[in-house]
């Protein structure tokens, strides 16, 4: 075993003392103090910055999960085995209420956030209702979509392609009742304990990831249906 | 002492060239039997020698540096605060970059020369060859011959052989080693291999990729003949034994491993075709109280 | 931790403080308002060119998925901006990194097994002339 | 009532795995009897099982990966004996056997051990490093660690009941869709897989957080030590990747349970994109592995030769190009699938690319040394070891990423040589490495230092004589997998190889035996001054054991290597800086969350496995409502009291004010 401690700290202070030139040359940048220390990307961030940044982090991988799906869809799009096309099952009206569906819940989920800003409760409940009523309808839309579908043959286990088409969609779908679900506990939470930091850091994350879902709607609404209605 | 370095270098050199013959010497993919492996396999050895060329002194530098800066080695300068060097960072991102522009073009001539889908330059047309991996055995079909055989390759020496390839159940890799490059047997999917051998000899084939249990039976044999013997071998195989159709494939696409070789002197023409594009549907997978295996399966609990 | 638990920003000095994604706590509703509507205004548009794009029979065949995607990528571009509030201003560099780091992986991803996938088929699906080869 | 689950799942015609499970249960039954005797319930539940203390929960995950590494140790060991003794005959393990065995190694060794301890060293470290008192999210933490558990103990539970996958550590479709795999061993691969994947997410996602948004006042990016910045590369590659594989066993789980065809022969369905979609996660994991310990051999390469890093900024230019650039190397793993030069082309350039990257790394370490003191510690021993067997991989990894070259080596025993050449001569001895680094740093003393050095002199023997054989096999043209070998021409290094496990072996009691010194040592190998090698950063600027909350006062730093430039100025001014004003710190507070989801998911991916619905819904159901419960509560912190800090830091200060004396006496070191 060696002799420790520290045989190198104090050949480093000798020499130094002895020869300061020695020391050779010393990249670190600036020895003073840095001003602003403790400000700007140093020190740790608030409670509030944290978790919106962690909350960015997770949407984002989120997201790679839904562009796996993407991929696969692609891929797949072409592998039919003989069942229906992309074409014979788009129903363009109902994308189109969807769309506008989930486009409102967006806006709405927009406003009552900017009423919690203002610490306003009545009209942060207001909007966080309208926004679960309008992602409702979208979810109702959906099923019935592939109720319809399923009805007519067209389910998932008919081709690849179904299975690729219905696995991105219901992904999206999925993430829209989970936000639902979300959102209900949410709204309780707001009623029962008011605007209390954790609550407005919840409501920051739910905002964050009720608007990314309306983002993936648009990738999913124009790569499958709209271009499936245009091949 | 300064001419002891190089010829640690050209002794450690000489260790590996020894250990690549004494490996080629057991029949490995350093022992090519023919173009396409003999390609491959100088490719193999001159990265390896490029990269040693820079590796070994690295090393060297690595241990030479410890020992000289020891701690007990007060001899030695010690520069504390010394962490930067412009000139050695230069120098230190410029060696890699420089070996891996090498290497980064033989990757790109490589590729491209050594393309398995690409046909071999010949004067003979190539032997007609087409595999299809099963569950677990080869089934190589001659369509210009008309016969087939079952985990037995014969090739006429000189001529390049093209190999279609696909499965007939799940993935396999088509393997010969000495031969050279390997390639994919899919269901599905027809890859495409050319391949050649110059020699004459016995070489072992293989799956290269894991199918499951009856996977490490799934060699074959393959024989290296002159054209003379090919043509012999294909009108003997030609005289007497069953045909390939529809039922003999069904049988043969049952689970089933350590298959000996055999032949078929006739073929259903359509079979390759009819499996790659899966008209024949794929393999069904053990079964329930299938031979040789599945009987754990039931570990799952049994009543599935 | 308790400098963590206070909301309060440290204002002044050099640096303004960073900001979460989607959150503006110091601006007014007023602001807010305005960007959502602007927001909604523009996503409306967009919807309306893409759904058009794809039904109406005004542009190249051939081309309309590149109008949709296009508008598209527009579209997604407003929701940043005007919902998620992702701008090019020193308090968002983290979130913009974080955005581009993700674009990054989502489009290396798609298009690299796309490509991969478009070259494996295309060279061993069986088709009818290889299968004429094979004879 | 209880799906495919009955009595026929456990193996009892199967001898081998039912005595282990038996030892293995009585091993588990005898340990949970001697803590309920001992009466240290109380004491486990409140100081680990809910700690979210994230030193606490990184050696937790360290105790989880080396557990699991000796089982995936065990595995390998039968692997090796069966292939030396199953030339023209059967060995002693049957196919369905063997082929779980490689499957659970390859598995257990990536997911549940080197991820682990990889996870468990940045959580130990990085905080302690970046100056803070702890990560973004603690109880998400602990969630996180208790899900990487609860994956494990799935895993293990499939050694008894019913069976693991025996279709490779990458459950590579079609092999693993129903029709060719219909039982219960994919299905327990992935529940397990995927429970684990969501807890390294949350990790990643942690970790990404706290390096990017809680750093020490000073402490801008270009101070960070270099372990903080592979702690980041690591995370965003966590962060980037996991999803990928969550997604695509998605896919595999959807075909599975609900004839979904992504991957299957029939129906149009592309077993391709499967490996397209598990590579693309597989490749970038590697580098989640390595990264890490580059980290690690960049602080050691620096505290023990007494030198600050060389080419700081090149190292870190040189990770974060790693890390994006081994996104684009996935195809390398099925250069032999036919895409054809071009992209075959691309993706072997872009794969060799990467050893620019690390060439960097190596030489700016042994440049590190130059004009140093090089201690030769066991960690330091570890290193240099290191250095030689990881070049040697790396090499190989060049050569595999050639397109021809790869075309002869593909699936051979070359590639497993490769593998395991960078995976135990990287992160493994990163580890080891690691473990004797940081060690008084969490127990408060140092691990011997013989036994730690003989331990590294087996290892690495041992692991030569073992692989070396593996790379000639593959030469040869031997393939990987194989459960029994027919040709002869491989049994002498087959044979050898087996001499090369004997010795690993040793090295492994070695490992143990050390431990076990080193505790009955333990006064002996005290560290009185929380910085036992003359460390450089942070870590070593709080005593050991690192008290719960890192440092009294939050250091604020002036410039690379803080704490270096903090103990130069304290030898310059002959005095330690004056005591700072001590303000209360709060904490986060223990919780049960970690623990409770960990237990619902390991329920109810059970019962999923087991295709018990009704316990699914039960588990799920049971998991929202814990959820709510947890989110109810309203006190998330508590206050450590002034004095408390006080006391721990007089302490400290005491310690290291001998120690300038000395130093001042001019009278060096004390043996
Ligand atoms: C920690 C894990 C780890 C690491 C770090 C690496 C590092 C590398 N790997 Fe490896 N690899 C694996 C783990 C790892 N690998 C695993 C687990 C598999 C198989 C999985 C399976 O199939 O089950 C695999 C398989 C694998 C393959 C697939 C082979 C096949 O299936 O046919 C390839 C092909 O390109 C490859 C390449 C590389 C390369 C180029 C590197 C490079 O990063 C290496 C770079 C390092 C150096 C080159 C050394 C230092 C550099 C210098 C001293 C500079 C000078 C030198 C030169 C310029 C050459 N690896
Ligand atoms: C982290 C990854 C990892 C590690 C560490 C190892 C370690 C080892 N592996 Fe493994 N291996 C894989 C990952 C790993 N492996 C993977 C991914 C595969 C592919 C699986 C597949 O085919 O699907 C594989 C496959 C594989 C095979 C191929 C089987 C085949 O294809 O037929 C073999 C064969 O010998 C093997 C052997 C070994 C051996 C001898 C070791 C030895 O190096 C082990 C030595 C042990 C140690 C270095 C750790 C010991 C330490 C302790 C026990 C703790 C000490 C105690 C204290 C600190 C108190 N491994
Ligand atoms: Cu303060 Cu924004
Ligand atoms: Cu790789």
């Amino acid at each position: 075993m060696s002799d420790l401690p520290f045989p190198i700290a104090r050949e480093a202070v000798l020499r130094r003392r002895a020869d300061p030139d020695l020391a050779g040359h010393d990249p670190h940048g600036p020895k003073e103090a840095v001003p602003g220390t403790g400000h700007g990307d140093s020190g740790p961030a608030s409670k509030r910055i944290i978790v919106g940044y962690g909350f960015w982090i997770f949407l984002l991988s989120d997201i790679i999960v839904f562009s796996c799906f993407f991929a696969a869809y692609a891929v797949l799009q072409g592998s039919t085995a003989g069942g229906p096309t992309i074409k014979d099952i788009v129903d363009l009206p109902r994308t189109a209420i969807e769309t506008g569906a989930l486009l409102l819940s967006s806006f709405t989920c927009g406003l009552s956030y900017a009423a919690t800003n203002a610490r306003n409760k009545l009209w942060t409940q207001v909007f966080l209702g309208i926004t679960a009523i309008l992602g409702l309808i979208f979810v109702g839309l959906e099923l019935q979509e592939f109720i319809e579908l399923a009805g007519r043959g067209a389910t998932p286990q008919r081709s690849a392609f179904l299975t690729g088409f219905y696995a991105l969609v219901g992904c999206h779908g999925l993430h829209v009742s989970v936000g639902g679900l979300w959102l209900a506990t949410m709204m309780a939470q707001v009623q029962l304990k008011g605007f209390r930091h954790e609550i407005i850091h919840r409501l920051i994350c739910f905002n964050l990831f009720w608007h990314a879902l309306d983002i993936v709607w648009v990738g999913v609404f124009s790569v499958v249906y709209l271009m499936g209605a245009a091949a | 002492m300064p001419a002891r370095r190089p010829f640690g270098l050209t002794r450690l050199f000489g260790a590996f060239v020894l250990a690549a013959t004494l490996t080629g010497c057991a029949g490995g993919v350093l022992d090519p039997v023919g173009p396409v492996g003999a390609n491959d396999a100088e490719i193999l050895i001159d990265a390896t020698l490029i990269m040693l060329g820079i590796v070994i002194p690295t090393i060297l530098l690595a241990f030479w540096m410890a020992w000289r800066y020891r701690a007990s080695n007060t001899k030695a300068e010690y520069l504390p605060n010394w962490s930067y060097s412009g000139r050695i960072e230069a120098v230190v991102w410029a060696i890699p970059i420089l070996t891996i522009t090498f290497i980064g073009g033989l990757i790109w001539i490589g590729s491209f020369k050594l393309d398995p889908f690409k046909p071999l330059p010949s004067k003979t047309p190539a032997v007609e060859v087409q595999v299809v991996s099963l569950d677990w055995k080869w089934l190589f079909i001659y369509p210009q011959q008309g016969v087939a055989t079952v985990n037995e390759l014969v090739v006429p020496q000189g001529t390049p052989v093209h190999f279609s390839i696909t499965s007939g159940s799940v993935f396999n890799v088509f393997f010969v080693p000495r031969m050279g490059s390997m390639i994919y047997a899919m269901p599905g999917m027809v890859s495409q291999l050319y391949l050649q051998a110059d020699k004459p000899g016995e070489l072992m084939g293989e799956s290269a990729h894991f199918s499951g249990d009856g996977f490490s039976d799934m060699n074959f044999k393959v024989h290296s003949v002159s054209a003379a013997e090919f043509d012999a071998w294909a009108q003997k195989t030609k005289a007497g034994g069953a045909m390939l159709d529809r039922a003999a494939y069904a049988q043969l696409a049952r689970q089933s491993s350590n298959v000996k070789p055999y032949a078929y002197s006739a073929i259903d023409p359509t079979i390759f075709q009819a499996v790659a594009s899966q008209k024949i549907a794929p393999a069904p997978g053990p079964q329930p109280a299938g031979p040789g295996h599945a009987g754990r399966e039931v570990s799952t609990g049994g009543n599935r | 931790m308790s400098e963590l638990e206070t909301d309060l920003h440290r204002h002044g000095g050099i640096g303004h403080e960073d900001h979460a994604p989607g959150d503006e706590p110091h601006e007014s509703v007023g602001h807010w308002v305005r960007n959502y509507l602007l927001g909604l205004f523009f996503a409306v548009v967009l919807t309306i060119c893409s759904f058009w794009a794809a039904t109406s029979h005004m542009i190249w065949a051939p081309a309309v998925p590149v109008a949709i995607v296009v508008f598209a990528i527009a579209q997604m571009g407003v929701h940043l901006v005007f919902f998620l509030h992702i701008t090019t201003g020193p308090d968002n560099t983290n979130n913009v990194l974080a955005l581009a780091f993700g674009v990054l992986v989502v489009f290396l991803l798609v298009t690299g097994s796309v490509w991969i996938m478009y070259h494996l088929n295309h060279n061993m699906m069986p088709t009818d002339e290889m299968m004429q080869m094979q004879r | 009532m209880f799906g495919k689950l009955d009595w026929s799942a456990i193996p009892f015609n199967q001898p081998i795995p039912l005595i282990t499970s038996v030892i293995l249960i009585l091993g588990i039954l005898g340990v949970l009897g001697l803590i309920t005797v001992k009466k240290w319930w109380g004491y486990l539940w409140r100081e680990w099982i809910t700690s979210v203390d994230h030193k606490r929960i990184g050696v937790m995950y360290m105790l989880l990966g080396v557990v699991m590494l000796i089982r995936g140790f065990a595995d390998a060991i039968m692997m090796r004996t069966q292939q030396a003794v199953a030339i023209h005959s059967a060995g002693y393990l049957e196919p369905e056997h063997y082929n779980q065995i490689f499957s659970a190694h390859g598995t257990i060794m990536i997911l549940f051990g080197a991820m682990p301890l990889v996870i468990g060293l940045m959580n130990f470290v990085a905080p302690l490093q970046l100056g803070v008192r702890d990560v973004a999210f603690p109880t998400f933490n602990s969630v996180g660690f208790w899900l990487t558990a609860s994956g494990a103990l799935l895993v293990n539970i499939s050694l008894f009941v019913g069976e693991f996958s025996r279709v490779g550590w990458l459950p590579y479709a079609p092999l693993s869709e129903t029709t060719y795999s219909p039982g219960v061993g994919v299905d327990y691969y992935l529940w397990a897989v995927q429970i684990s994947g969501v807890g390294t997410l949350i990790t990643g996602i942690n970790m990404v957080t706290t390096v990017l948004k809680m750093r020490c006042p000073g402490m801008t990016y270009l101070r960070m030590p270099v372990f903080c910045w592979t702690t980041l590369a690591s995370s965003l590659l966590i962060v980037a990747v996991f999803p990928i594989l969550t997604a695509t066993l998605a896919m595999l789980t959807l075909d599975r349970y609900f004839g979904f065809h992504f991957f299957t022969n029939d129906a149009g369905g592309s077993p391709m994109m499967f490996m397209n979609l598990i590579w693309a996660w597989g490749h970038p994991e590697v580098y989640i592995l390595v990264l890490p310990a580059f980290g690690v051999f960049s602080e050691i390469f620096s505290t023990f030769s007494g030198k600050p890093l060389f080419g700081y900024r090149s190292m870190v230019a040189a990770t974060l190009f790693i890390c994006v650039v081994s996104m684009m190397v996935w195809l390398h793993h099925f250069f032999t699938m036919g895409a054809g030069a071009a992209v075959n082309t691309f993706f072997g350039i872009s794969s060799s690319v990467i050893a620019v990257g690390t060439g960097v790394k190596i030489y700016n370490w042994i440049f590190t040394m130059y004009g140093g003191r090089v201690r030769f510690e066991t960690p330091m021993l570890w290193s240099m070891g290191f250095i030689f067997t990881f070049i040697i991989g790396g090499l190989t990894g060049v050569l595999l990423a050639v397109p021809p070259a790869d075309f002869l080596t593909h699936n051979s025993m070359f590639l497993v040589a490769h593998f395991h050449n960078v995976i135990v001569g990287g992160v493994v001895f990163a580890v080891f490495a690691a473990v004797e680094y940081w060690f008084p740093k969490a127990f408060g003393f140092r691990l011997h230092a013989g036994w730690g050095k003989a331990a590294f002199w087996f290892a690495f023997i041992g692991f030569w004589v073992t692989f070396t054989p593996l790379y000639i096999l593959g030469l040869q043209g031997m393939t990987r997998r194989l459960q029994h070998i027919d040709v002869e021409a491989w049994r002498p290094m087959l044979q050898l190889s087996v001499v090369g496990v004997a010795i690993l072996i040793v090295g492994v009691i070695c490992q143990v035996i050390q431990l076990v010194v080193s505790i009955l040592q333990r006064d002996k190998l005290r560290d009185e001054t929380g910085d036992p090698w003359d460390g450089r950063s942070l870590e070593w600027a709080t005593p050991s054991p690192a008290p719960f909350f890192n440092f009294a006062v939050m250091p604020n730093v002036e410039g690379e290597e803080a704490y270096w430039g903090i103990k130069q100025r304290a030898i310059d001014t002959q005095q330690l800086a004056p005591e700072p004003d001590y303000r209360p710190v709060e904490m986060p507070l223990n919780s049960p969350v970690g623990i409770y989801t960990a237990f619902f998911s390991t329920v109810t991916g059970f019962a999923l496995i087991w295709h018990i619905w009704w316990l699914a819904g039960l588990g799920l159901f049971a998991a929202f409502i814990g959820f709510v419960v947890f989110a109810w509560r309203d006190v998330h912190e508590f206050e450590v009291p002034v004095e408390e800090l006080i006391r721990v830091e007089r302490g400290r200060r005491a310690a290291r004010d001998a120690f300038l004396e000395r130093i001042r006496q001019g009278e060096g070191a004390p043996s």
